[in-house]
């Protein structure tokens, strides 16, 4: 495992929040086993909007106390094993949430407001069971109840991109959620597939997509670091790959059996 | 020309998208996609539909994140979705969650994605599921993930429109809070309806049939709108070009 | 001027409101003069978040009955004549922001809720003369007071950028107010230096600085149409002309000679 | 080598911003940036200054429109900001949209522009103002843009830490809610302050002088800062050259 992996995982502690993407967006899965071997736990894993494969390995080898999210699955290849396994045993915490009150609380803090209004939700078990959601009277329309998501503020936030420069700037083309992960974020871990030596602020056309260095904690290297799944315009979803953690993964045994082989190079 | 079952499902998503002018479906959904892709097809000329596939690189015209297909929504930019549910009840209350007590439930499915807020503010929610059982047509979800209907003073421009089964398409009164049956597919019949229904619902004394397309119609689903298809779902699109085979040979020696 | 400027000023109808972008993100001054020919007035005016030359040039053909903005003024050019005196006579009503409470309202509009809530502005005068800002006390946090900013949802925003494709797909690049205008207003009216053959959409690159054709009415071609402002990435601004027009603007009569002239080639 | 006066100014202000890691300046504010681009260049190795300029393409590292320098103060990413204003009180209040009564202001400047959120949300916010006359410092202003000061109540992470004038800097205390005379700038007095300032201030029996930079500061300031601004600021820069060159013809002549 390259040392800057590692050096990233390092600044994770446990207790900490962290900010994880949605499948297609584009995940860090090359941080995966870097994370389990550094070992911090206790971790509030929040899913932007949902999660998959990292999340359920990060349950699977104990770190998580607390999931906030809109679902966890495997898309194609099925349930989350180990997450499902986790929520029957009641050995995390799980948060159950909207894709938009996700972002919602995300845009909070990158305004730097306690709250976001956001309309729907009312009457749901998810607004039921989250207390620190509260239904307010539209205070410029009475008569009008409105619920309030609470500002997420991630202690970090981990995301995988096809580039970035020497100056730690990130080019995330229009997956825009993965700013609105590093605004919300106290420090954010970026790795990618290639540095570019030429300024990702130096035309518009490449500015247009690009995460600004102020944003980023520290970016590390990575080839096909969303392995096994897919990267927008770089590489498809090893879907056989997934299928195979799937079936594995439905026993505990089965699962640490997966995390104990090589991984592929 | 003969139908097959999955064409007159497709057909009848395509008559309830009628009119919309930007549609969207989830990432492994075939069939809505299917539906609307059809129903672009016959709008061609017309009027333009859009079509967005949640999770496609390909069908995705969104720059803004994942966050843009709920703004769009919110902005009344998005006219038409689909909602499938682990469990449906018979106020169209949804549920994506899980089987039993909750949090510890004894099924756990991945969780409730975007439901609690598309099911209010898209207008037209079609809710879809091919397992017609009373296991998923249930009197009372466990965990309602989004509620089919709301107290008056809750802010709702959308909310549920119909219920399309492999058995039966039912209409939703949202004054009422109540399904009704609007026709039963070819092949099934109101006592099986009756049975595999875990909630009451209207129903006419003779229910009408769902409607078989037309020869047109067809041509246009087994030509344009499957080669579409195949390009974001390609082993649905290989398993309908076999089934159609097989009919054909089977027509044939028959 | 060309058929399809008039086409796209001609949606405008009387006593709608116009959100109009900063000097410096792409101000469609091509639709300027058709907009005046067309004559539909009693304008609302939001700037998105502050305005100049054109919102001046609106003003002075008597068009606008109310301005929302954070500033208004010609940059290094000095003060927005125009503007400057219609506020001394009282002739529109002018409610002055401050720049993030224009965000705020516009994001407001593009999450389809009735406000945001915004830190600052308390004790400022800027909030004791907008009655419809109100100040709660932060729900979640008792002893915390808080601006809310209601939705800002204007029935047309107008805007200019480098290009479009024969979809209506737009290029904005990193302007990224102006998708906001366009997620906030009911239509969009855009001017472009060149249309182009390919889809924006086609390859990421161009992609994440798109904004897609569901939110654009209309796309007229005006090269230049940014003229005297400049248009980033394309050409610099006049500023030697944004002085002849201070100059000249002092003075209604001044403004009238002004816009009497022919438009250069 | 003897020390421009706006060679004082932009030294007070890169002093002023000793430790920030972000400051942004407005579009038309060629001596802050000055004084932010010195700063950057003292720290040099030691620790990475950001500097945005305002609505320039060269120094904007922003890429989310204009809201993002606003968002990024309210996430605290931002610690350094310039405001000006018509005029300034003695409570730090700012007026930048006019004189008289408002709306229908006799003086109408162009507006308040982001001071009414960066004054309370940038922990160090610096009121530059060259012109120091009792028109500009006012005892109280005509319309507050920008409060100086907050109930303890409000949230207010940010707000004023000095003024700085042609003649003299001040610093500001918040919890007196007043200024107290720092430093007056070689060539004033402090009865020239004193008639100037339209607001009482603290001040010393003898006010400290206002430092001049040294030979290696200057050095830098004439070489590689002069150079950086006059890509943005070429109008600014050529001036100061030429004043440069005057100064020192004159010493040759002298």
């Amino acid at each position: 495992m390259p040392d800057d992996l590692r050096a990233l995982a390092s600044r994770v502690r446990p207790g900490m929040s962290l900010a994880l993407p949605v499948d297609y967006a584009g995940v860090s899965m090359a941080m995966t086993r870097p994370l389990i071997d550094h070992g911090a736990g206790d971790l509030h894993l929040t899913c932007v909007p949902t999660g998959g494969l990292q999340v359920d390995m990060l349950i699977g080898a104990g770190l998580v106390r607390r999931v906030e999210t809109s679902a966890v699955s495997l898309g194609e290849a099925g349930g989350a094993p180990r997450f499902n396994q986790a929520v029957r045993d009641g050995s995390i915490q799980i948060l159950d949430a909207t894709c938009p009150a996700i972002h919602a609380g995300l845009m909070a803090a990158q305004k730097g407001v306690p709250f976001m209004p956001m309309r729907g939700l009312i009457g749901s078990d998810i607004l039921a069971n989250r207390p620190e959601w509260q239904v307010i009277d539209n205070p410029l329309a009475s008569g009008d109840p409105i619920v309030l998501i609470p500002a997420i503020r991630p202690d970090v936030a981990i995301f995988h991109a096809p580039m970035a420069d020497r100056e730690g700037n990130v080019w995330i083309g229009r997956r825009r959620e993965l700013a609105a992960m590093a605004y919300a974020a106290t420090q954010t871990l970026v790795t990618v597939e290639r540095i570019v030596d030429r300024s990702l602020l130096a035309d518009e056309l490449t500015a247009a997509g690009t995460l600004p260095a102020l944003y980023v904690a520290a970016v590390a290297l990575a080839p096909r670091g969303a392995w096994p799944y897919g990267l927008w315009g770089e590489y498809a979803a090893d879907t056989a790959e997934l299928m195979r953690y799937a079936a594995a993964a439905r026993t505990a045994q089965g699962f640490a059996d997966y995390m104990a082989q090589k991984v592929p190079a | 020309m003969t139908a097959l079952p999955r064409e007159i499902l497709i057909c009848t998503i395509a008559r309830l998208l009628d009119g919309v002018r930007h549609v969207a479906v989830g990432a492994s959904s075939p069939m809505p996609a299917a539906g609307a892709m059809l129903r672009r097809a016959l709008d061609d000329g017309a009027r333009p539909v859009r079509l967005s596939i949640l999770g496609s690189v390909e069908h995705n015209f969104f720059t803004n994140g994942s966050a843009e297909l709920f703004d769009s929504a919110g902005q009344g930019r998005l006219d038409a979705f689909f909602l499938g549910g682990g469990q449906i009840d018979g106020r169209a209350n949804v549920n994506l969650v899980g089987v039993g007590d909750y949090p510890q439930a004894k099924v756990r499915w991945p969780g409730s994605f975007g439901s609690a807020y598309l099911y209010f503010t898209v207008p037209r929610v079609i809710l879809f599921r091919e397992e017609h059982s009373p296991r998923v047509l249930v009197d009372k979800v466990d965990f309602i993930s989004a509620p089919g209907v709301s107290e008056p003073d809750v802010h709702r421009p959308g909310g549920p429109v119909a219920l399309l089964t492999s058995k039966a398409l039912f209409g939703f009164d949202r004054a009422r809070a109540g399904f009704a049956l609007e026709s039963i597919h070819p092949g099934h019949d109101l006592d099986e309806i009756r049975a595999a229904t875990g909630f009451a619902f209207d129903h006419a004394a003779a229910p009408a049939t769902t409607p078989v397309p037309d020869a047109a119609t067809l041509s246009l689903l087994r030509g344009r709108v499957l080669d579409e298809l195949a390009e974001t779902y390609p082993a649905f699109a290989a398993q309908w070009r076999g089934d159609l085979a097989a009919m054909t040979s089977e027509g044939a020696t028959a």
